[in-house]
């Protein structure tokens, strides 16, 4: 009897002190420095659509500022975690429809317009994907921030798998890598679903030139 | 008033390399402002480079030359020639500057 | 007095003489071919600069890149061994094909180089006009989309 | 007639030549002609056109106090320009702050001139007040190039502001979640044909810093550093970065100080 309130204690304490430590590592990731934040809040003004909001960061930014913590050992559970919030926000598509028209996804791939405080709030949002992937070979201006997307569809089969892993990604790249570069197209509504279908032709249509 | 040019003209082996740099806009006539309406074309038309008084080259841009116009072309010369640089706009504003070869 | 009439009628016709020499480049500067420059297609500017159907020439370089990271500022040169009086850049593909020409005085060398603006991937020709006989070389420039874009 | 043969073999030749290019077409090629493109360019910088001006207006009376900005302290000592531009940003005690060249310019024209920083601050970038400061900073940093970057965090505010603009560097935020470092922490990484320097290193900070302020073709407009730093931001989707303001005076000392050593290479010429 006794020996089982000891062993509860233990545990309890035990989980307590692993939350304790976990939060410290958390909070050892980068100090609050009112200093930084005075002088971030007084460097900017609101600009066009590019409101103060713009600096306030969520979770995800917050935690890859840091990338040296993020990326350490201690940083993994709270990678996870990130990963875990940011999964949970995909929906998947509204009419069941993934594939829309890869020429319009072209057209998408190519505009790295939109959001900036010089844009309106109804200029239509580019993809921007040729700025960091190799996408249609025939483009020759292309980055190499992201990985080359040449032959997606072709290289890795049009199975309901790569489809759906393909969606989230588009959708929300953080939901498989916490501090992916890549946009959160969905999440901050860059991207709307029938865009992102045609995104997804682009690179999974068997028509694409990307697969040819 | 336009703005001046900058003029560099080096002599080697008897013949002068003539680069010159033009401040303009060479508006193409292609473009929008804010407001939507087109920005009329605004160019230079021609330009004509003399070294001691006499013509060395002659050239017609149209409003396909870029802004802030380059030229380089190179003649028979010699240290120390004057050069005399002119050019005139769509507008007809109008620009002079001089270097000496070196 | 009459005398005096004559005389003044043959100073002013060395004056006049006199000025236009010296006012050469103003009378070019009048002398813009607006009708080339307004030409759209390169058969249209051909035909203005009475160029009809130049023909391909290995004595004239168009010395220009391959690529041009962008179509803003174009570097574009004409290098000949032609002994040309008249040289002109054209871009197929622009709006207006001729981009600027060139008058090459005796003296001068055969060699000009200079900055266009290119809307999209274009052939662009250089033109060279020798003892009365025009020559070209040509030469695709691609254009690219640089930068994020935004 | 023969006219339209030969065009017609013209086209036909080019189109033989681009469908071989379209397919042979390697990256590696590419980037090398874009550096051949570059290398066309760099003779005959129209920053000299902007150079030319400043001086001018370095040495013409303006203001209420109607002087001129001859006796100007970029921090080498009143009236000192050449070298100057390759040690800034630095401390000055008069202000008892850390200073970039364009907040000093801005102390030397309040100081010497009586002009009040807040319309130059207001100004729109190419236009106005900001026109003169372009200039004038064509012409000042003009007078470094060639000279090392040498920036100093000796002094404990500068050594702040170099810790601010570091953190400053990697603080996500806007709807695409862009840093600085997005772009700018990697080797050999692109954004389409444009090389982007890893600015956490010496030699990419040296890269980034030392080639600006520049004439950019793409614009056919001579940016200052602070130019540069203010479409960076709006490129990340950033709210607007207020003219002079700490953030880019840190992020200016954090790049500077990483590049040290390196040359300064002002004005530069870029896409």
């Amino acid at each position: 009897m006794k020996i089982t309130h000891i062993k509860k204690l233990l545990t309890v304490t035990g989980f307590i002190l692993a939350t304790c430590l976990m939060q410290n590592t958390v909070l050892a990731q980068q100090k609050n420095d009112p200093k930084f934040n005075q002088m971030m809040t007084d460097s900017f003004r609101a600009e066009g659509i590019a409101g103060l909001d713009r600096i306030q960061q969520d979770e995800t930014q917050k935690f890859c500022s840091d990338p040296v913590s993020a990326n350490s050992k201690q940083g993994e559970k709270m990678r996870d975690k990130i990963q875990k919030i940011n999964m949970a926000g995909i929906k998947q598509p509204s009419n069941g429809k993934y594939i829309g028209d890869w020429k319009k996804g072209e057209a998408i791939a190519q505009s790295g317009r939109g959001a900036t405080w010089t844009d309106k709030a109804d200029v239509a949002v580019g993809g921007g994907c040729y700025n960091c992937h190799q996408i249609d070979k025939k483009e020759i201006s292309y980055g190499n921030i992201g990985p080359s997307l040449t032959g997606y569809g072709k290289l890795r089969g049009y199975s309901q798998e790569v489809i759906t892993y393909t969606w989230n990604r588009i959708n929300n790249s953080k939901a498989y890598n916490a501090c992916s570069n890549m946009p959160r197209f969905a999440h901050f509504k860059l991207l709307n679903e029938q865009q992102i279908q045609d995104v997804m032709a682009l690179l999974l249509d068997p028509a694409s030139p990307v697969n040819q | 008033m336009a703005d001046p040019m900058r003029v560099r003209a080096a002599e080697n082996g008897g013949i002068v390399d003539v680069k010159i740099l033009m401040k303009h806009d060479m508006e193409a006539g292609q473009r929008k402002d804010a407001a939507g309406k087109v920005i009329p074309a605004w160019f230079i038309s021609n330009i004509n480079v003399k070294a001691n008084g006499k013509d060395v080259f002659n050239g017609q841009f149209g409003p396909a030359v870029s802004k802030d116009p380059f030229l380089n072309f190179k003649y028979k010369g010699a240290k120390g020639d004057k050069i005399t640089v002119s050019w005139v706009d769509s507008k007809g504003d109008k620009r002079t500057d001089e270097a000496t070869a070196s | 007095m009459n005398q005096q009439r004559r005389s003044l009628m043959k100073y002013s016709a060395i004056f006049g003489l006199m000025a236009s020499a010296g006012l050469i480049s103003v009378a070019q500067a009048q002398e813009w071919n607006k009708a080339a420059f307004e030409g759209k297609s390169l058969d249209d500017v051909f035909k203005i600069l009475g160029a009809g159907s130049p023909d391909k020439s290995g004595a004239v370089t168009l010395n220009a890149p391959d690529i041009a990271e962008n179509g803003a500022v174009v570097p574009v040169g004409i290098i000949t061994t032609l002994k040309a009086e008249q040289m002109a850049i054209l871009v197929e593909k622009n709006p207006s094909a001729l981009a600027a020409q060139f008058f090459i005085p005796a003296g001068t060398e055969t060699f000009v180089t200079t900055r266009i603006k290119m809307g999209q991937t274009s052939n662009v020709y250089a033109l060279v006009k020798a003892d009365g006989k025009w020559s070209m070389a040509v030469k695709e420039i691609k254009v690219t989309l640089g930068g994020c874009g935004g | 007639m023969q006219r339209k043969l030969t065009l017609g073999l013209a086209t036909a030749l080019v189109a033989a030549l681009l469908t071989m290019t379209s397919s042979v077409f390697a990256q590696k090629s590419a980037t090398d002609d874009i550096a051949k493109y570059r290398e066309m360019i760099a003779d005959g910088n129209p920053s000299e056109l902007y150079e030319a001006a400043g001086e001018e207006l370095w040495k013409k009376p303006a203001g209420p106090k109607n002087a001129t900005l001859e006796k100007c302290d970029l921090g080498l000592g009143p009236g000192v320009v050449k070298g100057a531009a390759a040690q800034l940003p630095r401390y000055f005690a008069d202000t008892d702050k850390v200073q970039d060249l364009e907040s000093r310019l801005m102390t030397c024209m309040l100081f010497l001139q009586g002009r009040i920083p807040q319309e130059m601050i207001d100004a729109p970038f190419q236009r106005g007040p900001k026109k003169d400061m372009e200039a004038i900073v064509a012409y000042v940093v003009t007078l470094s190039k060639g000279d090392k970057i040498k920036v100093s965090t000796n002094h404990p505010k500068e050594k702040e502001m170099y810790d601010l603009g570091k953190r400053a560097f990697f603080f996500q935020g806007g709807p695409m979640d862009f840093s600085c470092a997005s772009c700018h922490a990697e080797d050999g990484k692109r954004i389409r044909l444009q090389d982007l320097p890893n600015i956490t290193a010496q030699k990419g900070a040296a890269l980034g810093w030392g080639y600006w302020p520049a004439y950019r073709v793409s614009s056919g407009q001579f940016w200052t550093m602070q130019q540069r730093l203010n479409d960076c931001y709006r490129q990340q989707r950033f709210p607007f970065p207020i003219y002079g303001s700490d953030v880019t005076i840190a992020l200016s000392m954090y790049m500077a100080k990483t590049g040290n050593g390196g040359t300064v290479e002002t004005p530069g010429l870029k896409r």
